[in-house]
């Protein structure tokens, strides 16, 4: 195989190259192929590293929606995908498995915006006389569990709603769409994730950026999450495969310095790039404050980022330091927030029954923020709508939410309960805190419905905060400004743990109890059949 | 406690216990002893926040109450003085039916049987828990004070009523029909063959149809649906969709029950408690009204999401049949296990759900201790009955001779 | 139940969790993190000699945390007791674990001051848990967060973080809900090291209303004490016999006894068994937490505190380190909430414990023998007449389920309604009086003046049930009020220990003993005492039942226990034991 | 001798690759008659591996190690990912716990991470229960599984199953709440042969009294081999204080260590394998049943299950055609059993997702209005019919 396609690649790049060499930049014409890659790195307040591999592969001619089309021409774009785009009609599909939990406070707003734990997938998928939008999104999981090494396929009904404000479509088409979206908190990520992710590179991990993707590295990044985004536009199919990780240097160092390179992050330098890609480059931001050294030297553009091409500096191995200082000071939280809205979503209260759902929203800036909010609850959990409370700093404010949106979970056909959506908007009042709380019960189930470890409990997805803007709605967050919140916002998963029956005695409890009835049953029938005889006692 | 205004003073103090406000009774409403799925206001509520707001209230499972409640409580917003009303009434009945059983007007023993419903633990505290179970209870007490007062179609109506807001009430059909055409007095002691006149019945029977049918448009109306709504409220006493815990046998059954067994086990639970039926009224047809009084123990004890309330009901209907107090075998023993009953079954439950150093069995054994409770309260009160009806021979020859069943 | 100390009675301990994998480790705690220890301890020690308020030294450990890059934030609390305000700030910082969802966590804490040694200020515990947070910091194994709470004072603090940390927070509690929170907290470690350096490490378990946390936790930080810092365990601070005899003769009761006494080891080992019982029943029966960490039992976190029993050594920060880092790498193996193991035990020595079924019949047997009498009382009540007359009416008198008439409806009820309504109303009346006595006590007038108070209260609580049961029965045929209220009284009791045996053993195994005895012989002649033999009685029953009013302090902290950390034992004695020796009293005033 | 064996495995070679090139079954049945079945040698053309490590939990790090050892060594002796099933019910590699991650190490001083970069999981975490396994083997799959997560065998296939685990008398636990039967597996394995699913089986399995796991088995062409006896315990090799729990079964290890000294083209039999059992070394008696096992174990080559035929150059073709190949078997039904898909009765279910969505999403003002009118009207006109119903009965008398 390796030899196969290198070789494949070497001959396709070859022409991709000559292609890109006589019309620079300009997108190729029609069933044309190109594939960039890039890698920004951002060193974060707290001595952290955020890196962002960007793995590019434009489609151009638009393939997805005659499903029998070209098939076995894709010279870059990844086989498998294009079937699985074919075989369900995909528009639009966003797989991420993510794992760690994204700090807004510390990091900002991530490169990809879905960092929600654990798996996460939604599908804009045409509605075709073939098959439902409900069959193409159970094969859909499936196939993406086969090919992602991931048990994608229990994202069934309980998991699956369809919030197509949260997330909308990104282009309008004819034909009428379905959103699925589900997630399940509980998926980790790891080395067999990234094998077959790997795999759908053009040059798999002999070059280019993806050299770097050494898994012993990226698992031990504080947090790091691999994203699939495909999403068909005008002109094609645009396929964006995403790795990002944040590294702890300081951590690396053993608590005192936060000076990276490759070496450090990675344990691996990049050594030859991938001759396919139209472009491959590595940008590194550079923070305004401190006096630091990168090496290799590099320009640095208005907007503080160093840029190197991978293409002429190919054996490369970036660092940047901090030679003055000896210990990394850690600078104080409290007036370093680096995004509009800052986070709080517990549980309370100590009952195993009967809790609050709490969620504290706190906004930095100076102008009020229009969020809307989703949850997407597992029916585990069971939401008392009238209970829901609105406080700012103590008082109720019940005219901060709007549009709300309840669907209860219902119980489907295949006996499953699907999962109780919550949807509104919020208006969180400038610099305060905005506390809104509903009280929620907990599920009594069957003993056999329970997971093997039932005494953990069981993760209750994040809940989505999302711009609004959609003009259906009335009300426009204000995005233009900063104070508005750019971009999708996932909230802290939560471990619920249910009350949880015996699981060692089924049988004693099944005889108890039909014994006591029995027991109460046949006296009162012997009561009531026996007739009655006065005996003479002599004594 | 004979003066006749013992009775209105203690409806007073019901009445003000209403306006009270104790930190204690939010707790209540979430108390699994106290208020079930089907009964818990709680609930209610929401489902009137989902109507208010556009979403079928019988969607999501949590509305589980005869959608009359959604039109009452979405109409007017009564507070816990309903509850208090609703216990009055119920004493009231009780005591009217008292004195229908007595043929009399007033008797020295009202305070006492308005006290044994008043002042009845098991009546009281969910009724401060504001679970609608009270009014079913006080339709209950209803229905049998206008069948004793032979007034059919009130009786009917109210029956209905009962049926339609917990579907298990419907044991109660035939006898009530059977004292619709008897008289309520006490004919313990002296069994006759049934009196009344089967065209009667089936026409009283008939006419107990058409209410109900009427009630079921009404709800149906409401609820913009038929089925929906019946699923919800009616089948949940049937397939048992929630398993919260509740002092009866049913839950934890279920809970543990394999699925392949459920249905077989769900149907058998429910012909059990029909079972009863036949029997009690054939045994008892010379005293209808005793024959309710041991269905509704019954009910008190096998029901689907029992809560203390029905127990409490039949218990309280105990001060109605003095006469057979001298033939209760066991009435202290039943006493003491309902009395540790309803101390284990809070202390378990906290046990288990609060402090987590307890397991479900726990709490599952102190509903076996409840269960044997019930039961020994029904057993006593069956053999009591029939027990009466030989009496005790005169002083002297006490001892020549024993009262045995072959 | 004096048997219970019996070596042979209790079996080994072991452990019943597999996740947990105690002692199983290499740890990385060295003398570099001791010296970073010591550092925090010198500044520490700064601040209390210039005793600096509890805002300072929030503010000092919440810099030093934030300094460490963890979020750390103070949180300042107001309780509001009948004896007054008590306010504080706590500080804490959580540790976000890298990998994990954080939505699970667990907890080291410290309180400002310690109530076990001679030390007031747990200034070593602090410093040592500030150390760890600098050193655990530098793993990335970590699958839960890990939280460094500072609670000030003793207990309050750590009740009112954890209140705010739930978001349970009670009406008199005033303060905010935490800038920073994590997931569920599963298991928690109070550290208690306020000597100067230690020889044993003792463990407090005990928590509120007498809740035990899981085995498992004790036994895996036993076994870690022992193999990764080889330090002697024990339980409190109770030196084992065989270990130091010569500081074991000091503080043993058998010092002074004869040789062969105190030389045989059956008998050092039953004192020492029985000393540390005795010890838990004192914690659990008042249910009173021996430890800060008795607080978030309430909350279903399982928690002890380590206590580091004073000495001159040999043994110091880097044991205490080691110990408390391999206990969490064990807690941190933990994949369920701890349920394996037991939560109803006594430990009769660190190695040993008894299981519930063999400790609990001592005192289900006295329930038992209580609910036989009150039954024997009851028949006795409808049986009582019969022999003395053949009336037919007394017989209807005797009333309950024997009374064998079958004619005069009427006149039966309204004579056996008398024997049975009277004790009722009396048992309830009783009970509300205790109730109201309660609330009382909880006005701020009775805890000023409290002897005026309490002197009134108790003549008060004397002369009520006096005034309204001593009043004869008016017809000499019914049964005797006294007889049934006997009755009444003993089955309730009854069934009053035998539920409270499983919630808090301690605490039904007292009330076997304060109860049984009055209650059997509240009336034990048939022969009517003299008037005055009576009063006596009374008053000595009544002394019994409220006599401990006049123990101010006492008073004064259950109250206390009852509003801030909510604990049962107050209102228990008020509403439940207090009324069953009163109706006890009135039995006896009865002829 | 063994020339010609060589020879008639590389033309074997060849046809499975032609074969594999277009995945007809018919052609494959064509290819094995020619061939006919049990000459001499086994007369495989394809390898295949099932590695169960069927025990959750982060302190049973030693069971995904034993597993992953086996994957490890499959793999290095060329049996292909595509042909392994890997099932591991928990994920330690990433587990936050562990201090080495992205790395599962099989002996104390971590030299050899058995993870690895390049590792397919096919069945991970709660997927992982007995009744996935018995399908996996017996092919009765949902259409929608992926061919990662098939057992694609035929009646040329030699397959490897491996089980480990906390088992007991005749069962193993899988996720620590339920258990497979030695029955279980017995019948799994005569369906697989009824349905011509395996030439030859050689079954592994490392557990506490593993050898009562094989005692059911009446299938032919079966070789097993277990690590204890009967009311035997199967202990742990070693401990690695820096992970913190141990991380190897002995009996395991020891295998694993003995096929260190394989290579694709050894020729050392299974005879070899089971005489090097020391009980003394592994704490426990392996027990190894080859009764209906048709060959001698002497000819019976380690190759013959652990290595690939095919080898290595030739997958990428494989794997190629069956991706190519991939929806056309879809489309065309495969021959497996297919229980009717749990999940189909969705189908309405999106409709009324959608509906809810028109109605949860966002309803315009006019329709709110309408909506609250509607509403109110049905509740008065039941209050009034109830409230009618009332009066009625208490006018008649």
């Amino acid at each position: 195989m390796r030899w196969g396609t290198i070789f494949f690649a070497l001959c396709l790049s070859a022409s991709s190259e000559s292609v890109t060499s006589y019309t620079n930049n300009v997108p190729p014409g029609e069933s044309g192929e190109r594939y960039d890659e890039d890698l920004f790195i951002r060193p974060l307040l707290d001595g952290r590293v955020a890196t962002t591999f960007t793995f590019t592969t434009d489609l151009l001619g638009n393939v997805s929606r005659q499903s029998e089309s070209s098939g076995q021409h894709y010279t870059l774009f990844p086989l498998t995908l294009g079937q699985i785009l074919r075989e369900y009609s995909i528009a639009e599909l966003h797989l991420t498995l993510n794992s760690g939990k994204w700090n807004y406070d510390h990091w900002g707003y991530p490169d990809d915006p879905s960092v929600g734990t654990g798996a996460e997938l939604w599908a804009w998928m045409a509605d075709g006389p073939s098959s439902t939008i409900d069959e193409r999104w159970t094969g859909l999981r499936n196939a993406l569990a086969g090919l992602f090494c991931a048990s994608l396929g229990s994202l069934d009904t309980r998991h699956t709603s369809s919030p197509s404000t949260v997330f909308p479509i990104s282009f309008s088409s004819s034909i009428p769409h379905g959103l699925r979206y589900a997630n399940l908190p509980s998926e980790n990520v790891c080395t067999e994730n990234l094998t077959p992710f790997v795999k759908l590179l053009p040059c798999k991990s002999r070059a280019g950026l993806a050299t770097l993707l050494n898994p012993q590295r990226i698992f031990d990044a504080d947090w790091h999450g691999l994203s699939i985004h495909l999403r068909s536009t005008e002109v094609g199919t645009e396929l964006k495969l995403g790795v990002q990780a944040v590294f702890d240097p300081v951590r690396l160092s053993g608590g005192r310095r936060r000076d990276w390179s490759f070496r450090l992050l990675f344990d691996r330098i990049i050594h030859d790039s991938c001759l396919v890609a139209t472009s491959s480059v590595v940008r590194v931001q550079i923070p305004d404050s401190g006096s630091h050294t990168l090496s290799p030297a590099s320009v640095v553009d208005d907007n503080l980022t160093a840029m190197y091409n991978l293409m002429t500096q190919a054996p490369l191995d970036v660092s940047m330091s901090w030679p003055h200082e000896h210990t990394f000071q850690y600078p104080h939280v409290h007036e370093s927030r680096l995004t509009p809205l800052s986070i709080q979503r517990t549980l309370h209260g100590s009952s195993q029954i009967h809790g609050h759902l709490f969620i504290a929203l706190t906004n930095n800036g100076h102008h009020d923020i229009v969020v809307g909010y989703f949850e997407n609850l597992p029916a585990l959990v069971t939401l008392w709508m009238h209970t829901m409370e609105i406080k700012v700093d103590g008082t109720e404010r019940n005219e901060l939410i709007s549009n709300v949106s309840y669907r209860p979970h219902q119980v489907l056909a295949n006996g499953q309960k699907s999962p109780s959506t919550f949807q509104a908007i919020l208006t969180v009042p400038a610099s305060s805190t905005l506390h809104l709380s509903m009280e929620i019960s907990r599920a009594f189930l069957k003993y056999t419905e329970h997971p093997p470890d039932a005494m953990r409990g069981w993760d209750l997805p994040p809940a989505i905060l999302f711009p609004v803007c959609e003009p259906a709605m009335g009300i426009c967050g204000m995005q233009n400004t900063s104070a508005g919140m750019r971009d999708r916002m996932y909230t802290p998963t939560l471990l619920i743990d249910l009350p949880t029956p015996d699981f060692s005695m089924p049988y004693n409890v099944i005889i108890f109890s039909c014994t006591l009835i029995t027991l109460i049953f046949g006296s009162i029938f012997n009561l009531l059949t026996r007739t009655w005889v006065i005996v003479r006692v002599e004594d | 406690m004979e003066s006749p205004l013992f009775l209105p003073t203690l409806a007073a103090c019901r009445l003000l216990l209403a306006w009270v406000q104790l930190p204690v009774l939010d707790g209540l409403q979430l108390d699994h002893q106290l208020t079930s799925p089907l009964t818990s206001y709680f609930r209610l509520k929401e489902g009137l926040w989902l109507y208010h707001h556009g979403v079928d209230p019988y969607l999501g499972g949590v509305l589980k109450h005869s959608p009359l409640f959604l039109s009452l409580f979405s109409t007017v917003s009564p507070g816990r003085v309903a509850w208090a009303l609703s216990d009055i009434v119920g004493a009231w009945a009780l005591v009217r039916i008292w004195h229908s059983r007595q043929q009399l007007g007033q008797s020295r023993r009202d305070g006492l049987v308005g006290a044994a419903y008043l002042l009845n633990p098991y009546i009281l505290l969910p009724s401060l828990a504001s679970s609608t179970s009270t009014f079913e209870n006080a339709v209950v007490l209803l229905t049998l004070m206008f069948a004793a007062e032979g007034r059919p179609s009130p009786a009917l109506l109210a029956l209905a009523l009962s049926i339609h807001l917990s579907l298990s009430t419907s044991l109660l059909l035939v006898p009530v029909l059977m004292l619709l055409v008897t008289s309520p007095t006490s004919r313990l002691a002296s069994p006759r063959p049934f009196g009344g006149s089967y065209w009667m019945v089936f026409k009283y029977a008939s006419e107990f149809v058409v209410y109900w049918s009427v009630l079921v448009c009404a709800a149906s109306i409401m609820a913009g649906g038929v089925w929906n709504w019946m699923h919800e409220s009616w089948g949940a006493s049937l397939i048992l969709p929630d398993l919260t815990p509740n002092p009866g046998l049913w839950w934890y059954f279920f809970t543990e029950m394999f699925d392949h067994f459920r249905p077989f086990f769900l149907m058998v639970f429910s012909t059990h408690l029909a079972i009863y039926i036949m029997p009690v009224c054939i045994k008892f047809q010379h005293d209808a009204l005793y024959a309710a009084f041991l269905l509704l123990g019954i009910l008190g004890t096998f029901k689907p999401y029992l809560t203390l309330a029905d127990p409490g009901l039949f218990l309280s209907m105990f001060a109605v049949f003095p006469e057979i107090y001298p033939y209760l075998r066991h009435a202290v023993v039943t006493a003491l296990l309902h009395a540790h009953a309803s101390l284990l079954l809070p202390l378990f439950h906290a046990l288990w759900v609060i402090e987590g150093r307890g397991n479900a069995n726990f709490y599952y054994a102190a509903s076996l201790v409840m269960g044997v409770a019930g039961g020994a309260g029904i057993v006593d009160a069956c053999f009591a009955g029939m027990r009466i009806a030989i009496g005790n021979g005169s002083e002297a020859e006490r001892g020549k001779w024993e009262v045995v069943q072959q | 139940m004096s048997l219970i100390p019996i070596a042979s009675l209790s079996q080994g301990t072991y452990i019943d969790e597999n996740a947990l994998q105690p002692a199983q480790v290499n740890t990385y705690w060295n003398w570099q993190d001791v010296h970073r220890a010591d550092q925090y301890l010198y500044h520490l020690e700064g601040l209390r000699d210039r005793n600096s308020t509890s805002e300072e030294r929030a503010q000092f450990i919440r810099n030093e945390l934030a300094n460490l890059g963890l979020r750390a934030a103070t949180q300042n609390y107001t309780f509001t007791a009948s004896s007054g305000l008590l306010s504080g700030v706590n500080a804490y910082a959580i540790m976000a674990s890298p990998r994990t969802p954080s939505s699970e966590a667990m907890v080291i804490s410290a309180t400002w001051r310690s109530e076990v040694g001679k030390e007031p200020y747990n200034l070593r515990g602090i410093s040592i848990v500030l150390a760890l947070a600098a050193f655990l910091k530098n793993y990335s194994l970590w699958a839960k967060d890990i939280i460094f709470v500072i609670g000030d004072g003793y207990l309050d603090g750590m009740q009112a973080w954890l209140n705010a940390y739930h978001g349970t927070i009670p009406p008199n509690l005033e303060t905010s809900l935490l800038e920073y929170t994590s997931g569920v907290i599963w298991t928690a470690l109070n550290i208690d090291y306020s000597g100067h350096s230690f020889s044993h490490l003792g463990v407090f378990f005990e928590g509120l209303n007498g809740r035990l946390p899981n085995q498992d936790l004790i036994n895996s930080v036993r076994l870690i004490s022992h193999y990764t810092g080889g330090v002697p365990f024990i339980v409190y601070d109770h030196l084992e016999p065989n270990d130091f005899p010569d500081r074991w003769q000091t503080t043993s009761i058998l010092a002074n006894a004869p040789d062969f006494i105190r030389q045989s080891p059956q008998l050092q080992d039953f004192e020492y068994r029985a000393k540390n019982i005795v010890r838990h029943i004192n914690y659990q029966a008042r249910g009173k937490p021996s430890g800060a960490h008795g607080l978030y039992h309430k909350f279903r976190i399982d928690a002890i505190t380590l206590f580091a029993v004073p000495a001159t050594g040999p043994h110091g920060f880097l044991a205490l380190g080691r110990i408390v880092e391999s206990a969490l790498r064990t807690t941190n193996n933990l994949l369920e909430r701890l349920h394996a193991s037991f939560f109803f035990y006594l430990f009769t020595s660190p190695g040993t414990f008894m299981k519930i079924g063999k400790f609990l019949p001592s005192a289900v047997l006295v329930s038992a023998a209580m609910m036989i009498s009150g039954l024997g009382d009851w028949v006795n009540a409808g049986w009582l007449h019969e022999a003395v007359t053949e009336n037919d009416r007394e017989e209807a008198a005797a009333g309950g389920p024997s009374s064998k008439i079958q004619g005069k409806k009427m006149v039966r009820w309204r004579m056996r309604r008398r024997p049975l309504l009277r004790p009722i109303f009396t048992v309830l009346g009783t009970h509300v009086m205790g109730l109201l006595a309660f609330n009382l006590m909880r006005s701020p007038i009775f805890v000023e003046n409290h002897l005026a108070a309490s002197l009134l209260l108790f003549g008060a609580l004397t002369i009520l049930p006096f005034v309204f049961a001593s009043l004869p029965d008016r017809t000499p045929e019914v049964a005797p009020f006294s007889l049934l209220l006997k009755s009444f009284n003993l089955c309730l009791a009854s069934i009053v220990i035998s539920t409270t045996s499983l919630l808090n053993f301690s605490l039904a195994a007292i009330l076997a003993i304060t109860l049984a005895v009055p209650l059997m012989y509240s009336s034990c002649s048939r022969s009517s005492p003299p008037r005055i033999v009576s009063l006596a009685k009374y008053v000595t029953y009544s002394f019994l039942a409220w006599g401990w009013l006049f123990l101010r302090d006492e008073v004064k902290q259950a109250i206390w226990n009852w509003e801030v950390l909510g604990i049962w034992f107050a209102p228990f004695i008020c509403i439940v034991y207090g009324p069953l020796v009163t109706q006890a009293g009135v039995v006896s005033l009865q002829p | 001798m063994h020339w010609l064996q060589h020879l008639s495995r590389h033309c074997l070679l060849l046809l499975a690759c032609l074969s594999a090139l277009t995945l007809a079954i018919p052609q494959e049945e064509r290819v094995s008659n020619f061939f006919g079945r049990h000459t001499g040698t086994s007369g495989h053309t394809n390898n295949w591996a099932v590695l169960v490590c069927a025990s959750r939990y982060w302190f049973n790090y030693r069971h995904m190690a034993n597993a992953l050892g086996m994957y490890r060594t499959v793999k290095r002796l060329g049996i292909p990912d595509s042909n392994i099933i890997l099932m591991l019910a928990d994920d330690t590699a990433c587990n936050a716990r562990n201090q080495f991650p992205g790395s599962v190490y099989a002996k104390a001083g971590r030299h050899l991470d058995l993870y690895g970069d390049n590792i397919e999981v096919d069945y991970r975490g709660y997927e992982v229960t007995v009744e996935n396994f018995i399908r996996l083997l017996t092919g009765r799959v949902d259409p929608s599984v992926p061919r990662s997560k098939r057992l694609l065998t035929d009646d040329r296939s030699n397959i490897f199953v491996y089980m480990t685990g906390h088992g007991g008398n005749e069962f193993l636990k899988f996720q620590d709440n339920e258990e497979i039967s030695a029955f279980d597996i017995a019948d799994a394995f005569e369906q697989m042969w009824q349905k011509k699913r395996y030439n030859e089986i050689l079954f592994m399995i490392d557990t506490c009294q593993a050898n009562t796991m094989y005692s059911q088995f009446y299938s032919p062409n079966i070789l097993a081999t277990g690590s204890s006896e009967i009311g035997e315990n199967s202990y742990s090799h070693e401990n690695d204080n820096d992970i913190g729990v141990s991380v190897i079964d002995s009996y395991t290890h020891f295998v694993l260590e003995f096929m260190e000294g394989i290579n694709k083209t050894s020729q050392v039999s299974m005879q070899d394998l089971f005489s090097s059992y020391d009980p003394v070394k592994i704490r426990s008696h392996p027990g190894v049943r080859s009764d209906l096992f048709q060959r001698p174990l002497e000819s019976a080559l380690i190759t013959d299950f652990f290595g690939g035929v095919s080898q290595a150059e030739i997958f990428p073709v494989i794997e190629d055609a069956d991706t190519t190949t991939q929806h056309i078997i879809r489309v065309s039904s495969p021959d497996h059993v297919v229980p009717p898909d749990p999940v189909s009765p969705q189908a309405h279910n999106g409709q009324d997702f959608d509906k809810a969505n028109a109605t949860a999403v966002m309803p315009q003002k006019d329709a709110v209005a309408l909506d609250v009118r509607w509403r109110d009207i049905r509740k008065w006109t039941s209050i009034v019919i109830v409230g009618f119903l009332v009066g009625w009965v208490s006018l008649v008398r």
